[in-house]
């Protein structure tokens, strides 16, 4: 074997605190050989991402190195001087970052963005050429239009694979992508593994995968890094860690991965529907022409009628982008919408502003991103009390008492309490979010992506958590994900939904033991299965442009008219679905 | 004709700043600090005087005569006088411009300047077209018949309301003449560049052979004096219209480059505290002389720089009619306390000051209010706008009233001017300039009476006469005269000309027209 | 967008009658009498009467409001009642000083003031951001007109380097602007310094690093941007508080402007002055505002007008 | 299933209560010495009587030279005297109870009442948020100096009512720039979270947008010191506010700039006491704020 590219031995990195310096990740040792893919699982909160940004040098403000050694051929990083080390980063070491999101600069195009990182490290490169090349290379629509975009105007899957053409765009020997495809579903993260299995096999380029989905993990890594609580547990090729776990942690952890098909058939619910939506529709004004009047709407929800019943799970599946989270807003009364919502006998008003106590105190929602529905200023504590305090509910000690109980539940520890958001990782602000939902016990709990950011271990206990909820107080749960595996393993019943429009409804085992719909089908099939040795069935690569929900006023999506295939299992006829329309 | 100085040499331009915006030129309405000068230097009345002093002489006038009575003035013109259109002045002009002057539609501030003038009440009121006092007798004469006799007619004729400006000009402009003058004066408007500069350029025709000697003359317009200063110690400047703002004075006094550059001379001024004898305290008149007993007028003047001399009488000293010898109220502290006693105010009582807010008044306020707490007088001082203040002094409502920055620079050089609207029955109804609201019946008379002294050999009687009104006047004490105002000139190294030209008492800062440079 | 900007400027036209009526009003429960000021001191209760008819000044306030916005509407403002001049034409006359003016002492509080702030957001804490601190504040606390004469002292008597005051050409310009700017630097500085420290912290910054950008164009390029918008609301609401302090300037430097012009037409209660001088400097805010409104969507993209 | 929680945390970083936070800013050395600072000030404006030789307003023989030249700092007069003769030290302290209520009370008075109004259109927007917003454009747009003169001549002088003119006009653009900032918080996911858990528009108000809108708020109340004080003297000098003898911080530097080259302590020490009382209130403010807002602290 050649020389590793990049070596990193005995990091210990640590954050300072009145209490003198804390380790976050403590001697981590491992190498990167060129063209190899390393990917690194864990416990949420374990020091990935840490230990990432160490590699680039771009720890937060009071996290530093403390000791150890990153080698990028031969050259020592940690003692590089700032100058030189912005000559490596981009150049020869890439990242792709946890938040696509709000990883783009929102008041700079596409364009500008991918050509100045060109350009800086080849100032006599054609930027513009390369940045489409590398567009293309992402396989993004368009690649010409997309140069002028700014980011807001694409969405979350665009923006990552913009993320990931920037970082590819140079060529890079080495590229750490911190779970690159957490906020995509399965349809869409399964277009972006193979883009980087692509690349790397074109460029040679090593890669750093950073995941808590042993899926991915199976189907990408060469080697893989198990970490716990900064430390690294375990390291193998990535057959012997899925056969031979050495370790206890990682045993549990494999044996915590949810797989399709190990749902098996429970018995279905019959009770009082919780929540019933009829009709229900949402849409987006977008102003535009010379006078400012509205042109055109976002028909994010179209038509959407289900019930859910007292004491069941049902789950809303669809790709990015298709209203599930704008379900989830009109339900709390968020979103101003047509049609009727009655949640636990409480009217919907349609304003999306004047929902009241009553409404509040039954319906619950985990919001879709963690770190932006805490208030970065107030302490974790205190925000998973604040539903207590709003409802006038215990005493001061009892809601600490209450709010104590509830960390230990969804794991984490009662010393976190007076913490703040920014001090935690991305599993952990979920878990907080989860936490403040439960806090109420409310009758119906919305849980939008809530479990997409745990590790396999953290997500089964928190899985685990509601179903006991489920079980104890009967309540109900709309279950938001993209991770068909885990909606397999706790719905009773499960909506697909494809622009705006349910597609396909059915119980679970209507929807996965006869999926019915084309798009329903495509997704099962695009899950990652966490098992080295399977190998997928070659299906052809996508690039089509994502359809759009944007209608001209006046116009509008072909109603989709569903019929039942026996026992309530609703399909959409398959003609309405295919005229995606752009206008 | 004309004597000139022997030293002085045509040409050269000269700078002069000024604060404030130079507001219209118009002679029937230009009444500030800045343009009155100007209008003196565009236009010619009747009557002049002597550059430097306030000795009256013929202007455009060649002759004139008085009749026994006292009542009808014949005015005989200078020949070949020309506008600075080029046509030639007439008697017609001189109507003319009188007539208009008086107009109610004119809006001129100086209009009440010529009530003695036959005709004026109609005039005045809009009942008839012009003045019919006034008539032409050829296109070289003019005849003035005054409806009462007049003394100080002749000064009238030698304001800058009694310029004789061309018809054809004035109809052609309208309500802009003011921003276009046109008039028989030594120089004419060359540019007016609104809020930047005027510039006055040599009339070549002027009547008065070898005058002006100056080519130019440019006032730039909007620069704080402090800045002007600056500017002429610079060398970019001639004169700081302004004159030396206080905050630099001991800076150029103690240098005696720049001191030797300074002229002082007397000025026609007066600074005065009003006392309103219609509110108590000060309709007792021993609180009034109380107040004029208990002012440090040396302490004041010390404060201002010693750039005053303490005054005693309303009269400025050199104001002909002022009184010689008369000591004033003297500063009597004790003397002033048993005053108040007397008055029922052993106690002390509270009034108010009313002040313009421009440095130094606020100070000089403070400096009164200080000394009258000596006596138990508590003043509050309300220092406040122009406007406002002359707004509380013709209503009434303030009890007291320091006259900076206001009032009051003679109009022209006779005792009468002080007299009238600020200490006259005229002046004391509502809205007037007598902010002491004083009446007095029989001084009313009495300067009527003097007023109609208008021979030649009256003229010292009708001194005396003025001389008796005004010292009656601080036996009432309606007034307590602080200080006459002396004036610094200061002028750039290359400025020739005689000292007195500049701190002429009619033209301020400079006598433009006799002035020269050096170089 | 054109929508937008219809319904602003009928907004506008709003709030500039709302300014007029509100002025004309004080200006008429003011206790000073411009017929007096006018008629000059010897005039008689007539003539004063007279004038007051002429002016029309005798008719109850709202007929002499109408008659003002009527001839406001066909573009006059009257005549000044002191200067008898008309009032459009002494302050067109010089509004272009004033606006020179103000654009340069924008220009200079931008350059002086974002610069400052980036400087100390980048040396957060170090003794360099203190000192910063110290000048921003006493570029706030210092008196207008100590300042304009310490620069003018310095840079003109002394240094030559530009001339004693005076209007027309660029280097006449510097001094003016940056006194007038220093006062807003100085508070540019904090705001920019706080909400660069914001910014800072954002992942998209961290993007950038990443791909090795260098120091000043991660600032310059990725930061500033995105820092500078509030910065941008306040540009609208400089032009009026530079109102306030123009006069100051303008006399120092001797620069023609209308801050002089209302100043004096303020000592003097010279109505129709006022009264043009407070439309003009209104407009001037509305319009200030409606602009840097207008301008943010250019500089960040998610703001949509509506 | 084994504790997965990171055991590293059991070292808590810091525990501090919200009611630390005051002691915990008295750990801060700068902020320290703001308070120092602040408490200084107002203690000698209250002892003012006890502390000086002269009266503020007597205008002392001796304190001019025969030229009537103010004497320098030095010797019998502490800091001078004035162009009247006065103690300009007894003016100073004396002067800070009038500038203490104008840049404290007047100005937070503005700062509040803008927050207030900046909040409330932001978060209410509709029509209440825009006739909030065109009424403080229109306040904008008005010619504060005008009021000042009417109120000057219609009402008694006095330092209330100049402070009320302070308050009615400085508030417009502390309004404004809170209820740019309000608007774009009120999109933000977390106050949407809040509202899904039934939190009454008061506490979303008070709890959550409020504490983000510090650092601005800190921004302008100590700017606004400065220009508050210094704006005081120039409403006095159009006849509102305090009027002569009485003396405030920004009166003295008003009646005596033309001076000051020739006398530069009439000018420059009254400006030094403005900047000292601003920069005090920063000083605390900046602590408050660090202390208020973790995230200052770095972030991932
Ligand atoms: N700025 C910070 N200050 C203090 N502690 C921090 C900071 N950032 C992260 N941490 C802590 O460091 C630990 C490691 O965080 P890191 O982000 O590397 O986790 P991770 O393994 O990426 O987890 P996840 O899978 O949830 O993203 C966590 O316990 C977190 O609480
Ligand atoms: N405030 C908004 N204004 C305009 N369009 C919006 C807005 N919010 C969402 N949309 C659009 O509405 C559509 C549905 O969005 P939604 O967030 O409900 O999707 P989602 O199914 O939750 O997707 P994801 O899986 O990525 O979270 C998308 O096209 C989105 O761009
Ligand atoms: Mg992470
Ligand atoms: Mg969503």
């Amino acid at each position: 074997m050649t020389d590793p590219v990049l070596s990193v031995r005995d990091l210990t990195v640590a954050v300072d605190t009145q209490a003198g310096p804390k380790p976050l990740v403590s001697d981590l040792s491992f190498a990167l050989h060129r063209g190899e893919t390393l990917c690194i699982a864990g416990e949420s909160g374990s020091g990935k991402s840490i230990t990432s940004l160490a590699v680039m040098g771009l720890l937060p403000t009071g996290v530093n190195v403390a000791s150890g050694a990153i080698t990028l051929d031969g050259q020592e990083l940690t003692k590089l001087p700032e100058r030189r080390m912005r000559d490596i980063r981009g150049a020869r070491i890439a990242m792709i970052f946890q938040e696509p999101m709000t990883s783009l600069n929102p008041v700079l195009t596409i364009g500008t963005q991918l050509a100045e990182a060109i350009r800086t490290h080849d100032p006599k490169a054609d930027a513009k050429k390369q940045a489409l090349d590398a567009l293309r290379a992402v396989r993004l629509s368009q690649p010409e239009r997309r140069m002028g975009q700014y980011p807001h105007e694409l969405s979350g899957g665009m923006r990552q694979r913009v993320m990931i053409a920037m970082a590819l765009a140079l060529k890079p020997d080495v590229l750490i992508a911190d779970e690159p495809t957490t906020a995509l579903d399965v349809t869409v993260q399964r277009e972006v593994l193979d883009l980087l299995r692509d690349l790397q096999r074109d460029t040679g380029t090593a890669i750093i995968l950073i995941t808590h989905d042993m899926g991915v993990v199976a189907e990408m890594a060469d080697r893989v890094i198990v970490m716990q609580s900064g430390r690294m547990v375990e390291t193998a090729p990535v057959a012997q860690i899925f056969d031979t776990p050495a370790q206890p942690y990682t045993r549990a952890l494999l044996a915590a991965v949810p797989r399709m098909g190990d749902g098996g058939g429970a018995a279905p619910i019959t009770a009082d529907p919780i929540a019933q939506l009829q009709d229900v529709q949402v849409s987006y004004d977008i102003h535009g022409g010379l006078l400012g009047r509205t042109t055109h709407r976002v028909h994010a929800v179209e038509h959407v009628s289900f019930d859910i019943l007292a004491g069941e799970t049902f789950s809303l599946v669809g790709e990015s982008g298709c209203g599930k989270s704008t379900i989830a807003r009109a339900i709390t009364g968020l979103v101003p919408h047509e049609g009727q919502i009655t949640v636990a006998g409480h009217s919907v008003p349609h304003d999306g502003l004047s929902a009241g106590p009553g409404l509040r105190r039954d319906v619950q929602m985990v919001f879709q991103d963690p770190a932006a529905a805490l208030n970065p200023r107030k302490k974790v504590g205190e925000l998973v009390a604040e539903p207590l305090v709003i409802h006038r509910i215990g005493t001061a000690s009892e809601r600490r008492a209450h709010v104590r109980d509830l960390f230990n539940r969804v794991g984490l520890s009662a010393d976190q309490i007076d913490r703040y958001p920014h001090e935690f990782s991305g599993g952990q602000r979920q878990r907080i979010c989860i936490a403040r939902a439960l806090a109420l016990q409310p009758k119906l709990i919305i849980a939008d992506e809530s479990v997409s950011a745990l590790d396999v271990s953290v997500q089964a206990r928190v899985l685990e958590l509601l179903a006991e909820l489920k079980a104890e107080f009967g309540i109900s749960y709309l279950f938001i994900s993209h991770d068909m595996a885990v909606v397999e393993n706790i719905s009773d019943r499960i909506a697909v939904m494809y622009l705006g429009q349910i597609v396909e409804m059915g119980t679970r085992a209507q929807i996965f033991g006869n999926p019915q719909h084309p798009y329903t089908r495509r997704l099962i099939e695009s899950v990652p299965v966490p098992d080295p040795a399977f190998i997928r069935a070659p299906s052809p690569r996508m690039a089509t442009e994502v359809p759009s929900p944007v209608w001209a006023v006046g116009s509008g999506p072909a109603r989709v008219v569903l019929t039942d295939a026996g026992g309530g299992h609703l399909v959409a006829e398959a003609a309405a679905t295919d005229d995606a329309a752009v206008s | 004709q004309e004597t000139l100085d022997p030293n002085a040499k045509a040409g050269g331009d000269i700078i002069i700043t000024y604060k404030d915006d130079v507001a219209t030129l118009d002679p029937a309405i230009g009444y500030d600090w800045q343009n009155w000068s100007m209008i003196k230097s565009i236009f010619d009345g009747l009557m002049d005087y002597e550059p430097g002093t306030t000795t009256l002489r013929p202007g455009l006038a060649e002759s004139y005569e008085m009749s026994e009575d006292g009542l009808t003035y014949t005015f005989k013109l200078r020949p070949g006088v020309k506008f600075h259109n080029g046509r030639e002045m007439t008697a017609e002009d001189v109507k003319y411009s009188l007539d208009r002057v008086t107009n109610p539609e004119t809006q001129s501030p100086g209009a009440g300047f010529f009530g003695s003038i036959a005709g004026y009440d109609a005039a005045a009121a809009g009942e008839a077209e012009g003045l019919s006092g006034v008539s032409v007798i050829d296109p070289q004469t003019v005849e003035i018949k005054l409806s009462r006799p007049d003394a100080t007619f002749l000064h009238l004729m030698a304001l800058n309301f009694a310029s004789v400006v061309p018809k054809e000009a004035v109809d052609e402009y309208g309500a802009d003449f003011g921003k276009n003058p046109v008039g028989t004066g030594a120089y004419s408007l060359g540019e007016w560049t609104i809020g930047q500069r005027v510039v006055l350029t040599k009339n070549p025709d002027y009547w008065r052979d070898g005058l002006p000697y100056l080519d130019s003359i440019t006032f730039e317009i909007g620069q704080e004096p402090v800045v002007a200063l600056l500017r002429l110690q610079n060398g970019e400047v001639d004169v700081p219209g302004d004159g030396i703002p206080p905050a630099k004075f001991q800076e150029v006094m103690s240098d005696p480059d720049q001191a030797a550059r300074v002229v002082e001379g007397g000025q026609l001024h007066t600074g005065y505290i009003t006392m309103n004898v219609g509110t108590p305290p000060f309709d007792k008149v021993e609180v009034r002389r109380a107040v004029n007993m208990a002012l440090n007028k040396d302490r004041i003047v010390q404060m201002i720089n010693n750039r005053a001399v303490p005054a005693t009488q309303p009269l400025p000293p050199s104001m002909p009619g002022y009184t010689e010898g008369y000591e004033g109220i003297a500063y009597d502290v004790e003397g002033a306390k048993k005053l108040m006693a007397d008055a029922g105010y052993a106690d002390g009582v509270d009034t108010e000051l009313y002040v313009m807010n421009t440095d130094p008044n606020p100070r000089i306020a403070q400096a009164i209010q200080q000394d009258l707490s000596q006596i138990g007088i508590n003043a509050e001082i309300r220092a406040l706008a122009q406007a406002n203040v002359i707004e509380a002094g013709g209503n009434g409502s303030a009890p007291m009233i320091w006259s900076g920055g206001m009032a009051w620079i003679a109009d022209f050089p006779d005792p009468s001017n002080f007299y009238g609207p600020i200490l006259g029955c005229d002046g004391a109804g509502d809205g007037g300039w007598n902010w002491s609201k004083y009446c007095n019946e029989d001084l009313d008379a009495a300067a009527t009476e003097a007023d109609s002294m208008a021979a030649e050999d009256q003229a010292e009687a009708r001194l005396q006469a003025w001389s008796d009104i005004y010292m009656k006047v601080m036996e009432d004490a309606p007034w307590a005269p602080v200080f006459n105002e002396q004036r610094f000139t200061m002028k750039s190294a290359r400025m020739g000309g005689d000292d007195a030209l500049y701190v002429d008492p009619v033209s301020i800062p400079v006598n433009y027209d006799y002035v020269y440079v050096s170089e | 967008m054109a929508a937008y900007l219809i319904r602003r400027l009928i907004q506008s036209a709003l709030i500039l009658l709302g300014v007029s009526v509100i002025t004309f009003l004080l200006l008429y429960i003011l206790p000073a009498d411009p017929v007096r000021q006018i008629a000059g001191r010897s005039a008689t209760p007539e003539v004063v009467e007279n004038i007051r008819r002429q002016l029309g000044l005798d008719q109850p306030v709202w007929v002499q409001y109408g008659n003002y916005l009527w001839g406001l509407l066909h573009g006059d403002m009257g005549r000044s009642y002191l200067q008898r001049s008309e009032v459009a034409s002494l302050i067109a006359a010089r509004l272009p000083a004033t606006l020179q003016l103000m654009l340069g002492a924008i220009i200079a509080e931008l350059v002086i003031g974002l610069t400052l702030g980036v400087v100390a957001a980048l040396n957060r804490g170090k003794p360099l951001d203190t000192s910063l601190m110290v000048a921003s504040f006493a570029a706030v606390s210092a008196p207008q007109f100590v300042v304009a004469l310490l620069l003018l002292y310095v840079f003109a008597v002394k240094l030559g380097w530009f001339p004693i005051g005076g209007y027309g050409t660029f280097s006449h310009l510097v001094l003016p602007s940056i006194t007038m700017g220093i006062m807003g630097a100085g508070w540019y500085s904090r705001m920019m310094r706080s909400s660069m420290l914001d910014v800072l912290r954002a992942d998209y910054i961290r993007t950038a690093r990443a791909k090795g950008l260098g120091r000043m164009r991660v600032i310059l390029r990725h930061a500033l941007p995105n820092a500078i918008l509030p910065v941008i609301a306040m540009i609208g609401m400089d032009i009026g508080i530079f109102m306030g302090g123009v006069v100051v300037v303008e006399s120092v430097f001797g620069w023609p402007g209308i801050g002089q012009l209302a100043w004096q037409a303020i000592q003097r209660v010279d109505i129709p002055i006022i009264m043009g001088v407070t439309i003009t400097s209104a407009v001037a805010i509305v319009l200030g505002n409606l602009l840097a409104d207008l301008i943010t969507p250019f500089i960040d993209p998610r703001i949509k007008l509506r | 299933m084994t504790d997965t929680t990171p055991p590293d945390h059991a070292a808590p970083l810091a525990a501090p209560t919200e009611r630390g936070a005051f002691a915990r800013m008295l750990r801060r050395p700068l902020a320290v010495l703001g308070l120092a600072l602040i408490v200084l000030i107002v203690g000698a404006a209250i002892a003012a009587p006890w502390l000086v030789s002269y009266p503020p307003d007597q205008q002392n023989f001796d304190g001019l030279t025969l030229e009537g030249a103010p004497m320098p700092p030095g010797g019998q007069w502490l800091m001078g005297t004035d162009l009247l003769g006065r103690d300009l030290f007894s003016r100073l302290l004396y002067g800070a109870r009038t500038s203490l209520i104008i840049g404290i009370v007047a100005n937070g008075i503005a700062v509040g009442l803008g927050t207030v109004v900046g909040l409330t259109a932001g978060w209410m927007r509709g029509w209440i948020g825009t006739v909030l917003m065109r009424f403080t454009d229109l306040m904008m747009a008005f010619p504060a100096l005008l009021l000042a003169i009417c109120l000057a001549a219609i009402f008694r002088p006095s330092l209330w009512i100049v402070a009320l003119v302070i308050a009615m006009v400085n508030w417009v653009q502390t309004a404004r720039v809170v209820y740019t900032e309000t608007t774009a918080l009120t999109e933000r996911d977390f106050i949407a979270a809040e509202r899904t858990l039934g939190a009454s528009g008061a506490r979303i108000l008070w709890h959550h947008l409020l504490p983000h809108l510090w650092p601005t708020i800190i921004v302008w109340a100590t700017l606004g010191i400065s220009t508050t004080v210094l704006l005081e003297a120039t409403l006095s000098y159009l006849g509102v506010g305090v009027q002569p003898p009485t003396p405030s911080w920004g009166n003295i530097i008003f009646e005596n700039q033309t001076y000051f080259q020739s006398a530069p302590w009439l000018v420059f020490i009254p400006g030094a006491a403005i900047l000292l009382l601003a920069l005090a209130f920063n000083l605390v403010g900046d602590a408050l704020r660090e202390v208020l807002d973790p995230t200052q602290r770095g972030r991932r």
